[in-house]
């Protein structure tokens, strides 16, 4: 068993499939210039020591190019992970993504594989909008894809292993807050998920959701940094009485429902919580999909805790007013168990 | 290559004609006029050589070698098309024979041409990519970002502008300030050469030394060629937006007609042997057809296979 | 009173404007070059004659150009109406719609305005994938844009006129297989929803749906072409004896829940129908914000009827397949009136 | 220009003591070193003038007459800062003096340049657009589509290459294969010069050329210049991929201290005038700190205001 970050999860996930295939191969922006950041979130530092330039391969500042050749090069026997710095930019690289590696499959006739992992960091740290967007409800919206979400080192390496393993593209989301607070690169606010991790090879099948917590009042369904605000939550409601279930979905497309429903049966009130803007976030599909196979196992409405829908404000104070807290997460449940 | 030539002619032309008809579904995006860009860049590539391509893809892919009837069942959507009725005229594409799937994106294919030329190098073959785009495709995000990758990493990627004075309505004068697209090639000093498109032995012989270039490790090449559409955009387009004394002008020059004067002039076939050729393609033609016609639509419900490998 | 297609009624709503207010102009590849198509689906056909190319700006095919010109052109002092040929296009721009357009007067702390309108066809009409997509899904997600979808001449001509002096960047879903079936540009499967339009001049607020047809056992809320596929629905369900009521909503953001609740209140079932893939189509969003606040005026699951979760596939039997036809939707209704 | 020059230096010096300090939020993305780009550029535009910036929009903000003020309050988050605290160093601008508020989308600036150059020019003013970006951004497809626009319009935009040699932590010449970025020009029928950007005589002749040409409808230029970061790309990053050759050879061009040397050979300002000027500039970024610091906070839920104008 090691103690790692998710970063350093992360990166022994590249490493260890690098190692294990040779079409593997990293490609983005500064991702292991000498010297340099290893990613803006240290993942892919030191990879080049070990398999050199060419499969580390550092990109000029052109993220249409970074996902298309990750397509184009998947296509034709490789297994490329590409780097955007920050999920924000992957709006520049859109194109690619929703036209071209979703639908290559499915316009060949099933006759083309595109096995391409799409790295992104998410979430809010004071740097302003166009550096802080939560982007999972774009992606999950797009047929053709997978969309996964560690958030603890165990899962994000056992997640990106079977991701690079996948004939699919699957988009990681990763968060900025939970690489580690370690670093000089680390952010103020992070969290510091470290966890054990297995010695042995492990994968982690896509589809499956975790209980972080066992509860029988409420469900609380949610994602990346907004698991451990839940966690927080939850916590401070236990002292009131009020016991929540958390669950942490891991994987948005394909995404646990029977989980979902299985904790619902026994809670009958369910709240999903997630950073991302409320407006058609991930969120309001399961909200939806809920409503749809399950409602009669509800004896409350479906509530969303997520982000207001605004731009991210740059100021802490707004900052922090956006992003769901613990506090908001708990005063959402109280009001919950009331309706 | 004649033969190559009169293919893409009259399989082009008899789809245009079964649409009039209204038998066929979609829409149409032809390449008349431009045959001797497909035939004369990939007459000498491999199997193994990839290829990208356009909405216009149907000349390069029978060029590189998809097959006649897996192209005309895909035009009748049916179930055995090369892309199973799922892709449709603009996603033409065989990657068993390094057709990847066509982008209907302006330029949207480019990026792809870089990451299968990464592919080739890294896998350390000595394939080629050729990559196919227009004049108006040049002026898209993608072809500059594309381009600079290429030269960087000298890869084996021959770009292959089939320069047709047009994207959609828009004259390329309209939207560009210089003289020939191969000057941009030099923004990333790359070598970029203008040849004339509608002569299949100069495209044949520029192509060539580019995929020799690349196939030997010294990098990508632009390729400009001068062509024009004898056809519409796409269809129903009269093509009001064009000099009719331009269009006489290049209607001249046609590519197929050409060839075959060549030939004959040169006395390199005898009239009767070009004949017995053509005979032979139109009755290809002619049973992809029918072989087309009797094949199996896919059911409804396989709309829902194939979203993941 | 004139009878105008969509196409025309959105042309007359373009020529007003321009007309009305010098700042006003269009870009886009095509839109009204010489002889040319006058954009893919003919609304800015003829512009230029009244209004000069100056103002009917035919671009080089630029994406990126397009939307972040019309981006700087409106954050100082004009009114660009910009235009993709076909919205799934709008990947290409993504970044600067939804990095720039969106947010700019809010990281501006209010200080430009962004009064832009970007025009979009939607739709699957046997193109294959590309050419093919419905993407409110996407759009509605991105805070700070506005979101319209006439369905009608009069919708069409009121809405794009609003919008044009709204001082927001607005995104107008058009649906190709709407804008009317005359004229060699037009789709062999379109419907011809052509309409009475007022010669007076005409505004239509945001926000404000409207009822197509009254019924009273269930709810239908869709939009663009399945507007007019739920009526058709609603005919074979009324022989049925199920009675429908339709509902327009006109635009998605913002969306009219007033109308919705008010709906349900009396039916107490709710179905969406929409173009768009089901999973976080906009119609997620709807379903979920019911769920949230007005669950207990349900008697049953919200049910939504969307486009299957795939790439659109070429063959039009597949195509049919995967859009909503009206016997889907009166089938899932069947189904609905026995839960 | 020395009291710009010295100001910019000592803002950000000022913002980055702060910040090691722990008391300013967010991130910072410095121009220490590139200053006389900035001030040699615009100090002749007018105020109805345009500019697009970057994420390392300080020195071009403060240049183009954004208050120092209304910056130190953004920087610090407060309501009153000149995007009420809703952008952040990133997205620093006051339309109000023509500065649109930064892009931090490497090259997304560039676009909207194009928008305001149509907008000058659509409403017949002679105003021009200064279009800032740097060298890693010219590898962006919306740098090429941009400087396209631009060309084939005429409009009256000076695109700015700050060629720092670095994107980040890559060096330039690990990502384009020419000499100078300024050869792109002649991709799209512009005219491209170099200049030394850390002169600044030698940019502000050079942007006023350019500035000249566009006032007077005679369209966009592309401008190269060559400086170096003497800071960090942003906040905690030691250089470490540098060499530390050639940041010594470039920390020896240092912009700010050449101006003052070359004001003092030419006897253009006597020292003690030169001290009274720092003395000054010193005085007012004492005092926008603490106007800054005395000023209001926004409350939380103004994040909810200015979502739509
Ligand atoms: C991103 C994008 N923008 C616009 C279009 C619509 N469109 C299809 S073909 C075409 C013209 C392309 O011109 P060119 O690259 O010269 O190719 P040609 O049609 O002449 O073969 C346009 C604008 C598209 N398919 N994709
Ligand atoms: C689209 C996009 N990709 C990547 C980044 C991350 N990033 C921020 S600054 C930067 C380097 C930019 O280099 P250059 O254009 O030379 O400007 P400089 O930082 O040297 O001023 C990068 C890669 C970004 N902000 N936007
Ligand atoms: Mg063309
Ligand atoms: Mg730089």
């Amino acid at each position: 068993m090691a103690t790692l970050s998710i970063a350093e999860a992360l990166r022994e996930a590249i490493r260890e499939e690098m190692r294990r295939d040779e079409r593997v191969f990293c490609l983005g922006e500064d991702i292991d210039i000498e010297g340099g950041f290893g990613g803006a979130f240290t993942v892919t530092l030191g990879l080049s020591k070990e398999f050199g330039h060419e499969r580390i391969l550092d990109t000029p500042i052109s993220e249409i190019m970074i996902a298309g050749a990750a397509v184009g090069a998947a296509m034709t026997g490789m297994i490329p992970i590409a780097d955007v710095q920050y999920g924000d930019f992957l709006f520049c690289m859109m194109d690619q993504l929703a036209n071209n590696a979703a639908k290559m499959t499915y316009m060949s006739g099933g006759t083309v594989k595109v096995p391409m992992v799409m790295r992104a960091p998410v979430g809010a740290t004071t740097r302003g909008a166009q550096h802080a967007q939560s982007l999972e409800g774009f992606f999950t919206h797009i047929p053709g894809l997978k969309i996964i979400c560690p958030s603890t080192a165990y899962d994000a390496k056992g997640l990106l292993k079977t991701a690079i393993r996948d004939n699919n593209p699957v988009v990681v989301f990763e968060h900025k807050l939970l690489y580690g607070s370690k670093g000089n690169r680390a952010e103020k606010a992070a969290l510091s998920p470290v966890g054990e991790v297995p010695d042995e090879e492990y994968l982690i099948p896509f589809g499956e959701g975790v209980i972080r917590r066992e509860g029988k009042d409420i469900t609380i369904v949610a994602n990346l940094l907004m698991v451990y605000r839940a966690m927080e939550a939850a916590d401070i409601l236990e002292k009131e009485g009020i016991s929540v279930e958390v669950i942490d979905p891991r994987t948005l497309v394909p995404f646990d429902y029977e989980l979902v429903i299985h904790s619902i049966r026994k809670t009958s009130r369910l709240m999903i919580v997630e950073e991302d803007t409320k407006r058609n976030g991930w969120g309001a599909e399961v909200a939806a999909q809920i409503a749809e196979d399950a409602l009669y196992y509800l004896d409350a409405p479906i509530v969303r805790v997520a982000g207001y829908d605004v731009p991210v404000p740059f100021a802490p104070v707004m900052e922090n007013y956006v992003v769901p807290s613990a506090s908001r997460i708990a005063e959402a449940a109280r009001k919950l168990m009331k309706s | 290559m004649y033969e190559q030539l009169f293919l893409l002619r009259n399989y082009e032309d008899r789809i245009y004609y079964m649409f009039l008809e209204g038998i066929m579904p979609g829409t149409i995006h032809q390449s008349q006029g431009q045959e001797a860009c497909a035939v004369g860049v990939l007459f000498d590539v491999r199997k193994e050589d990839y290829m990208t391509s356009t909405h216009r893809p149907a000349g390069h892919c029978l060029a590189k070698g998809v097959s006649l009837e897996s192209m005309m069942c895909e035009m009748f959507a049916k179930a055995n098309g090369c892309c199973k009725g799922k892709g449709g005229a603009m996603h033409t594409g065989d990657i068993s024979v390094g057709a990847i799937p066509a982008v209907a994106i302006t330029a949207g294919g480019m990026p792809v041409a870089i990451g299968a030329g990464l592919s080739c190098k890294m896998r350390k073959t000595d394939n080629v990519v050729i990559c196919f785009f227009g004049d108006g495709a040049s002026n898209e995000g993608a072809f500059h970002e594309s381009m600079n990758a290429a030269a960087i990493w000298n890869l084996p990627v021959v770009f292959v502008c089939e320069n047709n004075l047009y994207g959609a309505s828009t004259h390329i004068n309209q939207v560009i300030k210089i003289k020939d697209l191969a000057e941009r090639a030099a923004a990333y000093g790359m070598p970029g050469y203008v040849a004339d498109g509608n002569d299949v032995l100069a495209v044949n012989k520029a192509a060539n030394e580019a995929i020799d270039r690349a196939r030997k490790g010294k990098g990508p090449t632009l390729l400009e060629l001068k062509t024009y559409r004898r056809c519409g955009h796409s269809r129903n387009d009269a093509c009001g937006y064009r000099d009719k004394q331009e269009e006489k002008e290049w209607f001249e020059k046609d590519p197929v007609a050409r060839c075959k004067n060549y030939i004959l002039q040169q006395q390199l076939a005898a009239p009767v042997e070009l004949e017995a050729i053509e005979k032979k393609v139109l009755q290809q033609i002619d049973d992809a057809v029918a072989f087309a016609k009797a094949s199996p639509s896919p059911e409804p419900q396989d709309a829902l296979l194939h979203v993941y490998a």
